[in-house]
């Protein structure tokens, strides 16, 4: 049953695909993208990826949409009609598509517990879990202990990202590039209506309670520091819709937020330093304390916190960095 | 029944793969290309999750202690958690920069052409 | 005595919940223009949300779970009408109401 | 049951997306995605009790809470280029 309702999902995922390339309006485009990373993310949750199917949609689904917009609204919003090189391009695809379509029949079946990718660390990930680190998701146990050094990378990969795109985007527009919309400043955002008002500032804690059960609930149930770092960021998204971006800026102010993106990064660092003061190896959690399970639960929950800081905080700076530019 | 549930989520990956290229080969919109660009990754992401997926097994997610259960690969679910964060930090840059052409060139379409040149 | 009972009770509301449901989906390619397709959609989710979820939670009974049934339930029950008042309202505003009003939905209603 | 729900809301989905393909104008589209967000959390939620995997519920939620941030931000958009750009239409 399960399979079949995966195969379903993922065909409408093919033929959303196929719809957001042929799409005309850009808008159209962005919006069935959505829509993909919603169909993608219910596919990934029937391959048992919780964790990774609720950053897809937390992520993909619903920060991105927002940044695409962003974006869109400071470009053009339909695609001009172009000439294109479809004959090479139809010939290069064929010929790729062939390949790789021969590979998969190497592959192991879906689901083979013999394929070789199960055999190698999977199973010492687990047991090692069980007796080392003690907390039942085995994604957040490899995501902070036993694969600390990538995370500890993709951490400060994505405030990399951050800083560029404030480098790109986070000063004022340059003159005479004033766009007719800075006038007027009543109509952003969706102040006058008061429903959306009442209901959203309703939501928002709501959002942010449950960002921070992700967040420190990550070592039990699906989440960790980069779901919650973008549930946080949605809160004040939603927040910045309605109220209008100048407010949000004013409830969060952007040197917090860089100081929020360098400080979570900072924290996931000073961890391992830390651990190597004590004695140990970088990220060595095992030194923070006499019990090693405690000791490796106290420095998952310190290096979650410092990425969901960092994810949160470049999030936002980003959107303001649109925002901003948008009334510049 | 079962070739096809065996083989398909790869077929899904290689479609949507090429989709996604084919669009970043054949629109000359920036944009556009972004978009193409985020589809051909998820095809990978759909790719890593497949592989990970062990028939029966569950989400390696322990519950009441039951270490015992089958369970699906959770490294290349941990591998995807964190490239999906890092994916949407590089279309934000890939935006940025789109926002800037369009500052410069007054246009996302076609930057290649020569009348693009001012 | 009780587990039947609840059983069957959880089944007619899903059931319920899920024809609801797919009338919905019908009415949203079947009607003719935006404001009927809303009617048709709108309705259909928020009740048949409510009868899914709420069928659900009879299974569950009374945990963890069904605390978040019913978070879950309460914000779709509050969010679905505001997206709908506000793409209601968004359509207007551009415009798009005149030439549907007159000559289609008026007929239809 | 807990099967043909899933089926009738996967089925669901699919219209929903032949509406957001199809949709003559934007706002069409809009009410697909939300409704297409709304059969999603209900599918989840199903799909949780389906796998009997509690935890899942949590996704369900998520997408809730998404979901409504997503449409928020496509009328802002639309209210914003209503603005900036009053000569173009809806489409």
């Amino acid at each position: 049953m399960i399979e079949i309702l995966s195969i379903f999902l993922l065909c409408l995922t093919v033929i959303t695909a196929v719809a957001v390339i042929r799409a005309r309006s850009l808008f159209t485009a962005v919006m069935l993208m959505g829509i993909f990373s919603l169909l993608m993310a219910a596919a990934f949750l029937l391959l048992d990826a919780a964790d990774v199917a609720l950053t897809e949609a937390a992520v993909g689904a619903g920060i991105s949409t927002v940044l695409m917009l962003s974006a869109l609204a400071l470009t053009a919003s339909k695609e001009r009609v172009e000439h294109v090189r479809f004959g090479v391009a139809v010939i290069v695809c064929t010929v790729l598509a062939g390949a790789i379509f021969y590979a998969t029949f190497d592959k192991p079946p879906l689901g083979d517990p013999n394929a070789p990718v199960h055999q190698h660390v999977a199973p010492e990930f687990f047991s090692i879990t069980r007796e080392e680190i003690g907390i039942p998701n085995v994604v957040t146990a490899i995501l902070g202990s036993f694969r600390g050094y990538d995370t500890l990378g993709e951490v400060i990969v994505v405030l990399t990202a951050g800083i560029g795109v404030l480098f790109l985007i986070g000063g004022t527009a340059p003159m005479g590039q004033v766009s007719p919309s800075s006038g007027d400043q009543t109509i952003r955002g969706l102040r006058h209506h008061q429903p959306l008002r009442v209901i959203a500032k309703w939501a928002i804690p709501f959002i942010m309670i449950f960002a921070f059960y992700v967040q420190f609930h990550g070592e039990y149930s699906p989440g960790g520091g980069f779901q919650a770092g973008a549930l946080f960021a949605a809160a004040i998204i939603l927040y910045g819709l309605i109220e209008g971006h100048r407010r949000s800026v004013q409830v969060i102010p952007p040197a917090v937020l860089r100081a929020m993106a360098a400080g979570g990064a900072l924290l996931y660092g000073a961890v391992g330093v830390v651990t190597m003061l004590m004695g140990g190896n970088f990220l060595e959690y095992r030194v923070l304390h006499e019990n090693s399970t405690t000791a490796q639960q106290m420095g998952i929950i310190l290096i979650e916190a410092g990425v969901g800081i960092t994810v949160a905080g470049v999030l936002l700076a980003i959107f303001h960095a649109f925002a901003a530019r948008d009334r510049a | 029944m079962s070739a096809l549930t065996d083989l398909f989520h790869y077929w899904v990956f290689v479609v949507l793969l090429m989709i996604g290229f084919y669009g970043v080969m054949t629109r000359s919109n920036l944009m556009k290309k972004l978009l193409g660009l985020s589809i051909f990754q998820s095809a990978v992401f759909l790719l890593f999750i497949s592989m990970g997926k062990v028939e029966g097994g569950t989400a390696p997610i322990v519950l009441d202690g039951n270490w015992d259960a089958t369970f699906s690969n959770p490294l290349p679910q941990v591998l995807i958690l964190t490239a999906i964060v890092v994916g949407i930090s590089t279309l934000a840059l890939g935006l940025a920069l789109v926002v800037r052409i369009k500052e410069a060139y007054g246009r996302i379409d076609d930057i290649d052409a020569p009348e693009a040149e001012s | 005595m009780m587990a039947p009972l609840l059983d069957v009770i959880s089944w007619v509301m899903l059931v319920g919940g899920a024809a609801f449901v797919f009338i919905g989906g019908v009415g949203a390619i079947r009607m003719p223009d935006l404001y009927t397709r809303m009617h048709a959609t709108s309705l259909t989710d928020t009740l048949g949300s409510l009868l899914i979820l709420g069928g659900l939670m009879v299974q569950a009974g009374f945990s963890l779970m069904t605390l978040k049934l019913i978070a879950v339930t309460l914000f779709l029950l509050f969010t679905n009408p505001v997206s709908a008042y506000a793409l209601a309202n968004a359509a207007l505003l551009s415009g798009l109401e005149p030439k549907l009003a007159d000559d289609e939905s008026e007929n239809e209603s | 049951m807990l099967i043909a729900a899933a089926a009738a809301i996967a089925v669901t989905m699919a219209l929903a997306l032949v509406r957001a393909l199809l949709g003559p104008t934007v706002y069409d589209r809009v009410l697909a995605m939300n409704m297409l967000g709304t059969k999603t959390v209900l599918l989840l939620a199903v799909v949780a009790f389906l796998m009997d995997r509690p935890d899942f519920l949590d996704m369900s939620l998520a997408y809730a809470l998404i979901n409504f941030i997503g449409v928020l931000a496509v009328l802002e958009f639309f209210y914003a280029r209503e603005v900036r750009r009053p000569e173009e239409d809806g489409r």
